[in-house]
């Protein structure tokens, strides 16, 4: 059993040492800079650029977990962002200056959660599919981020917020101390605490989970608050720093976050995941992105490369987890 | 970034002395969304022709796929990688600019090209290239008023505009330099809706499909490019409405051409991505070599109507 | 102790559900220390009335009384907490968790912060295994339990708390003999320390093993509460059903023909080994064994559905390939699994879209469905079997397990299969439709059709085999004709005691 | 009297829920708007919804066969992009079937993934999505493509065209899904797609063979993106890449307002249908009113939602879940 679990849960490491080494040999071949791939700093580079879809994909993880998947998060991230940005020029933020920073940071953090309370509410209390019911806020959120702002970027650039966006603690990128502390306090909460394990329990047979009297639709509430938190932190990280938010920004963020969780190794059917694994899955693909860009890959070898790989590690995944010839071939 | 085996191998003989390498010039550009439509795709080839024609250039081409996070952490790769220049096609106008200031932090300068950025960001860039998109829409207005008044309905045409996808720099431009100009010139003529078409010509001819049902007396088309004004064309032709309409587009592209040439579509605005990446690049090279440049290099975007369009090639995209 | 305060007392319950009246005012009490029994067929209300007590629905009328004190219990841990405690008879296990988070699933022990006392989990599940005296730790990952050993797990979530009544509803379903006697024990230990158990089986023999007295529910409705001591199966069965059933052995005799099939030296990986046997037109075999001892398995290799590491399979004397069951069922075999649900139904389609799934392809009009030719099978089979539904169009999900698996039967027998295998034919389905189900295998017999029966349950198997092969663990330990079979011996070489002597 | 309304009310949502919020959408809509139903409109919605509709056709298949097909959107770009490059070099009467021999490759290699090495098909799909989008830039390098000589082909019948004054798409969308819902709900192949989305277990304890009808139901998928391919092509003779970006996702939402279950074994072209054009009413509706194209985005959303969820509130009697 533990070798498996080092099979399953190494995977996604040795895909990524294999990434490493091929763009750095291909990029000495094929780059026109003197840089090396795997420079220091282009590793500390790798980690912040990570931190947007990461931060969201290691709340995916739990919803994962729990055996529902929340398609909305792209939607939430952008509602939030244009709500942290617009902020800034309410007409009694801009009397109390720097202060407005904390204060416009709590109101885009509770746009999210309120967003992904609004999300858990409807799963818990109709009891539609979250599929369903994330495909249709999906909509619904992006045609608020629209409405609030008529079609137009929301706009707002804080020097001291970007000088504190930018600041590299031990060396650290902001967004990468919110990415790991974001990783921590998950981790934590995945093996450590009952909430994290009965989500487990509940993706993994919920009709047990609620014969042991496990409450799944406040636990459902709670964890799409948490992810639509995230996804709101991830807008703070990112727009803190970039100071203006397009109507469409986010727009495929749910499915790049669903990548990165399927990548690093979370069953789809739920039960099964862990928060170390899906940053594995977020730092493959940014590393996927930036090698591509690196050895000065096209447009479409980046998405058929991407879209393959997928399909690969998916295949490899299943081939892993075959009990030989022995199987029930059902 | 379509390098020949020639240009790799040119490449890394290049490499071979530092002396050699610091005479050429590694110049950087991060596009908005290469493969969304046609001028975005012909402008990173005259680009990469441009670079490889040039021995003194070598040139990294990326593209953010309209994702502003992937451009900026590609404006911090650029970086990284100490190139000597960086171009940038911005996805959003203002979100990059703490990115370009990093860029300017670290002595590398910018040039910004197509669309640009905003105001507060000026002082990081060494230079802007690219078409003036609030003059295109304010001469878009002004073909279209030029023309109902030749045909003696500008006292009472009702239009209808087919911007581009909202929320991009160029679609706002050009509506706000379209909107602000016709009533200067034309004040009778009402705006009667603005829908977005996305840069997309299906969705545009739907959306000129519900503009054709719900007002029965539809005079002109402003569409922020041609490939939109095009999908509004189809539209009307199929409702049997064509005649009666005068379409103004954006970005000549060759269907408007050819639509124009069949006498169906009344005039656009000529720009050139082969013009548009030229510029950018030999910006961001005079940059290099010390020339002193004004600040906003626009390339010219003449008007080009059905009755001067013998003066223009079609465009090839 | 008649004397004393019933632990547990139920006073007119009564539930409806829309269109349905699932329980109509049952009453009847658990002592201290007594094990009582409750009887009834499926669809009696049995699993309802858990679901009352244990909080999932709420009573419409009646009141429950804890030790006389009348309680509304709102779920699970609620009743848990008062001191009710149920053991689920499917497997309620999350098997990613370990065995220790499983038994304490919805009451992990909590520091501060809602973090998990490891610690006090591990030592408490330890120590809860231990009074179980099984050979698993409280760390292990339930999914690589075996099948008996879940069971185990799920009845040591019982031992959690001190309880005053524990609910075991059909608790030996998948355990072997060794471990119900650890389980007996159990109750037994239980019943020591005053603990009221309600026991919920359609074993008769494990009935009049260990429990005092019997409540039976019949439709809904309580019909009455029998003393273990004073009663008899006969009656027993009388009061759930309304009548006597014929127990003894079916008297059809008849001549067999030729082997139908035979198997040589079959064997999947490490699932079995060198598996031999024949089936004769007109025969039923009987297949008898733990679970896991590779009935299963053996059965789904020669439906096609494993494929086998070594061995020949012949049928009517041809060696045959079976790649698949659609293979197989062109060769005359057909196969009533194990799990009705999961595989011999799609619940969501009706009664006659199923029964003729196997044969859609033939039931054309040019290339449309023929619906009369569809309707007229399954009007053939629903007399012929009797089964009992409104009509085609009704949802296979809707009928009772009887039914479900006379159209599972139906679906078969309207392919003419020559070798039908039925595995776990009674399993979850009630006394009634049981024996009209034994009878079932016993004339399709006489009509020539070679029958092989794979059952856990004694009786079942004595009762309909003409011949009883005994498994045990991979392999076929011995073989019986139904006149020499004991229940000793068989007991004997299924526990794979008797194979070095047999062998 | 309110009881057995209620009940009667309740019965026909249940059965009926996506008529009778289609019915009550237009009558809505009519009133805000007299050129709401005006012929000409209406035959504009079915016309501009055949080329979504023709996609969600197939999709039901895939859907009721317990997948899911997210590619359907970069698939209809790919198909776009081939038929109007091939036009040009292979002549119309070459170029589409070639066109639809390839994507229905396309959907062959879907199909082999996901029913015969069953791999999940949400992750399959969502690669592919990418996949099929680089491959079509690669075809196109990118550019627009178009066909040159736009008056004298015959090609634009498909798009354009009208036979006895109906639309040409119209009649192709109606033409298929009167054909598909024959397929689905009067063959034996229809048959074994419910049975294997339903419980593909126990179809293939039945001997359906669940391997080839998954595979088959990609086929179809693709085959019908590949005819909307084809109707987009001839509609403008002349398309970007990105032509069938984010389709997937309405198409999806079409098919699940038809009351298709997400879960398999449910649904019926004809719902699709009406799941189509209710989406495209309500489109235009709340363009015809003057709404910003916003707006149908939030619609959409509260519509989605209240069809499911009135729809399995009616499977389980009542509107709350009991989830506790």
């Amino acid at each position: 059993m533990t070798k498996e679990n080092l099979i399953k849960q190494g995977a996604i490491w040795a895909f990524i040492a294999v990434e490493l080494i091929f763009f750095t040999v291909m990029g000495d071949i094929l780059s026109v800079t003197s840089k090396s791939f795997m420079d220091f700093e282009n590793m500390l580079l790798l980690l912040k650029q990570s931190a947007p879809i990461g931060i969201i994909a290691l709340g995916m993880t739990i919803i994962m977990v729990n055996g529902n998947i929340d398609l909305s998060v792209g939607a939430t991230f952008a509602l939030s962002a244009v709500v942290l940005l617009d902020s800034f020029s309410w007409p009694f933020m801009a009397a109390i200056g720097d202060w407005a920073i904390p204060l416009a940071w709590f109101f885009a953090l509770a746009t999210g959660l309120i967003l992904g309370a609004i999300n858990g509410l409807i799963v818990w209390k109709t009891g539609v599919d979250a599929f369903i019911v994330t495909l249709g806020s999906m909509l619904g959120y992006r045609g608020l981020v629209f409405m609030y702002n008529g079609e137009q970027p929301t706009s707002h650039l804080n020097w001291t917020l970007v000088d504190f966006a930018e600041l590299q603690f031990l060396g650290l990128h902001t967004a990468t101390w919110f990415l790991l502390l974001t990783a921590l306090g998950l981790w934590l909460l995945m093996t450590r605490t009952v909430h994290g394990r009965n989500a487990y329990a509940i993706g993994n047979n919920r009709e047990a989970a609620v014969n042991a009297g496990i409450r799944v639709g406040p636990h459902f509430l709670i964890n799409f608050m948490l992810i639509g938190f995230l996804a709101a932190l991830s807008a703070v990280v990112f727009y803190s720093e970039s100071g203006s938010v397009n109507p469409n920004d986010g727009t495929l963020y749910e499915l790049w976050a669903i990548t990165a969780v399927v990548l690093g190794g979370t069953k789809l059917t739920g039960g099964y995941g862990s928060i170390v694994s899906t940053l594995g899955g977020v730092i493959a693909i940014q590393l996927l992105r930036k090698g591509l860009g690196h050895i000065g890959a096209d447009t479409e070898t980046v998405n058929l490369v991407i879209g393959l790989i997928l399909i690969t590690v998916l295949f490899l995944d299943r081939q892993l987890n075959r009990q030989g010839k022995e199987e029930l071939k059902t | 970034m379509k390098r020949t085996i020639k240009a790799m191998l040119a490449c890394s003989a290049a490499m071979l002395g530092t002396a050699a390498a610091a005479e050429t010039m590694t110049i950087g550009i991060t596009q908005n969304n290469v493969g969304v439509d046609s001028y975005q795709t012909t402008y990173e080839k005259a680009f990469i022709e441009a670079a490889d024609a040039n021995p003194d250039v070598e040139a990294v081409v990326l593209d953010a796929g309209g994702d502003v996070a992937r451009q900026i952490a590609q404006i911090e790769d650029l970086i990284q990688q100490e190139v000597d220049a960086i171009i940038i096609w911005p996805t959003n106008g203002e979100a990059v600019i703490p990115a370009v200031r990093k860029a300017k932090q670290a002595g590398i300068p910018v040039v910004i090209t197509n669309s640009n950025i905003a105001e507060q960001g000026f002082d990081f860039v060494s230079s802007f290239s690219g078409p003036d998109n609030i003059t295109q829409g304010a001469r878009a207005a002004e073909i279209m008023c030029d023309k109902f008044k030749e045909m003696g309905t500008d006292t009472e045409a009702q239009i209808v505009q087919i911007s581009g996808q909202p929320g991009y720099t160029t679609a706002i431009e050009r509506a706000k330099g379209f909107e602000d100009r016709l009533p200067e010139v034309c004040p009778d003529v009402t705006l009667l809706e603005s829908q977005p078409g996305d840069w997309n010509r299906e969705k545009s001819q739907q959306v000129m499909e519900a503009f054709l049902v719900k007002y029965d007396d539809i005079d002109g088309v402003y569409a922020g490019d041609d490939n939109m004004g095009v999908g509004a064309l189809n539209a009307a032709k199929a409702a049997g409405r064509a005649g009666d309409i005068i379409f103004v587009g954006a970005t000549n592209f060759s269907v408007g051409y050819e639509a124009m040439e069949a006498g169906e579509y009344w005039g656009s605005i000529y720009q050139s991505p082969v013009d548009d990446a030229k510029a950018a690049l030999q910006t961001a090279i005079d940059i290099l070599g010390g020339k002193e440049l004004p600040f906003l290099n626009y390339f010219d975007t003449p008007k080009i109507t059905q009755d001067n369009m013998a003066e223009f090639d079609k465009p090839v995209f | 102790m008649n004397n004393d305060i019933p632990i547990l007392r139920l006073e007119g319950i009564v539930k409806t559900f829309p269109g349905v009246r699932a329980l109509d005012g049952v009453s009847f009490n658990v002592l201290p220390g007594e094990v009582h029994a409750l009887m009834g067929e499926n669809g009696a209300g049995k699993s309802t009335l858990m679901k009352v007590l244990g909080g999932i629905h709420q009573p419409d009328e009646g009141r429950i009384l804890i030790a006389e004190e009348p309680v509304v219990m709102t779920s699970p841990i609620q009743a848990k907490a008062k001191g009710v405690v149920f053991i689920h008879q499917e497997l309620s296990l999350a098997d990613e968790l370990s065995v220790a988070e499983n038994i304490f699933l919805g009451e992990l022990p909590r520091k501060t912060f809602g973090r998990v006392d490891w610690t006090r989990l591990y030592a408490e599940t330890d120590a809860i295994l231990k009074t179980l005296n099984v050979g698993f730790n409280a760390r292990t990952r339930v999914g690589d339990l075996s099948i008996a050993n879940q069971q185990m797990v799920e009845i040591a979530r019982a031992l959690t708390v001190d309880p005053r009544a524990v609910i075991f509803d059909e608790p030996t379903a998948s355990l072997t003999d060794a471990e119900k006697v650890v389980l007996f024990d159990v109750i037994a230990d239980l019943k020591t320390r005053g603990v009221g158990i309600i026991y919920i089986s359609h074993r008769m023999e494990e009935i009049f093993k260990i429990t005092d007295r019997i409540s039976v529910l019949r439709d809904g409705e309580y019909r009455g509460t029998l003393v273990t001591a004073e009663t008899d199966e006969d009656k027993v069965t009388q009061a759930m059903i309304g009548r006597s059933l014929d127990l003894t052995r079916s008297p059809l005799q008849h001549e067999m023909g030729d082997i139908a099939l035979e198997v040589r030296g079959l064997e999947c990986g490490a699932l079995y080994q060198d598996v031999s046997f024949s089936v004769r037109k007109g025969e039923v075999v009987g297949f008898y064994g733990l679970v896991g001892a590779g009935r299963t398995e053996i059965a789904e290799t020669i439906f096609g559905l494993r494929a086998p590491s070594a061995g020949k399979i012949l049928i009517n004397g041809q060696e045959v390939r079976i790649g698949s069951p659609i293979e197989a069922i062109r060769l005359g075999i057909s196969l009533v699994p194990e799990d009705r649900k999961g595989q011999g139904l799609v619940l969501g389609m009706n009664c006659r879209d199923n029964m003729t799934l196997p044969q859609v392809d033939d039931m054309t009009a040019g290339p449309f469905l023929a619906n009369g030719a569809e309707v007229a099978i399954f009007d053939q089979y629903r007399d012929k079997l009797d089964i009992r539904t409104p009509g085609w169009r009704q949802q296979v999900g809707n009928l009772s397990g009887g039914n479900q698996q006379k159209i599972v039967i139906g679906k078969w027998l309207s392919m003419h299969p020559e070798v039908l295998i039925v595995d776990e034919p009674t399993r979850g389905i009630d006394v009634g439709s049981k024996s009209e189900i034994h009878n079932l295998i016993r004339e399709l017999a006489a009509q020539g059709y070679a029958v092989i029966v794979i059952s856990s349950e004694m009786p079942e198997v004595l009762h309909v085999s003409d011949r009883i092969v005994a498994m045990h663990n991979g392999r076929i330990t011995r073989e019986f004709t139904s006149d020499e079979v004991t229940e000793d011996s068989l007991i004997q070489a299924i526990s794979g005691i008797a194979s070095d002597k047999v062998a | 009297m309110s009881a057995m309304t209620r009940q009667g009310v309740a019965k026909l949502l249940a059965r009926q829920g996506i008529l009778v919020a289609f019915v009550l959408f237009m009558v809505v809509f009519a009133i805000a708007n007299q050129r709401f139903l005006a012929i000409d409109n209406i035959s504009g919605v079915i016309r501009s919804s055949a080329i979504l509709g023709v996609m969600a056709l197939g999709v039901t298949f895939v859907v009721i066969g317990g997948n899911l097909d997210l590619s359907v959107g970069s698939m209809m770009s790919f198909s776009t992009i081939v038929v109007l490059d091939l036009h040009d070099k292979l002549g119309p009467t070459l170029a589409i079937p070639a066109m639809f021999g390839l994507t229905l490759l396309l959907g062959a290699f879907i199909g082999v993934l996901v029913g015969y090495l069953k791999l999940n098909s949400l992750i399959v799909t969502l690669g592919m999505l990418s996949a099929i989008h680089g491959l079509t830039l690669t075809w196109s390098g990118g550019k627009n493509m178009d066909i040159a000589d736009k008056e004298a082909t015959w090609f634009s019948v498909f798009g354009q065209g009208d036979i006895v004054g109906i639309p040409v798409p119209i009649l192709i969308f109606a033409l298929l899904a009167g054909a598909l819902s024959l397929v689905l709900g009067r063959t034996p192949f229809g048959r074994k797609v419910y049975a294997v989305g339903g419980n593909g277990v126990a179809a293939t304890f039945s001997g359906v063979p669940r391997a080839r009808v998954v595979f088959f139901t990609y086929l179809i998928s693709a085959f019908c993106v590949a005819t909307a391919g084809l109707i987009q092509a001839s509609r403008s003779l002349g398309s970007q890449n990105t032509v069938g970006q984010g389709m997937e996702l309405e198409v999806l939402a079409a098919v699940i307002l038809g009351g298709a279950s997400l879960l398999g074994g449910s649904g019926t072209v004809f719902k699709t249908v009406i799941g189509v054009l209710i989406l495209g009413f309500i489109q235009n509706g709340l363009l015809l009113v003057g709404l910003e194209f916003y707006a149908q985005y939030i619609v959409t959303w509260i519509i989605i939602i209240l069809a499911v969820w009135l729809d399995i509130a009616a499977k389980r009697g009542r509107l709350w879940s009991s989830i506790a």
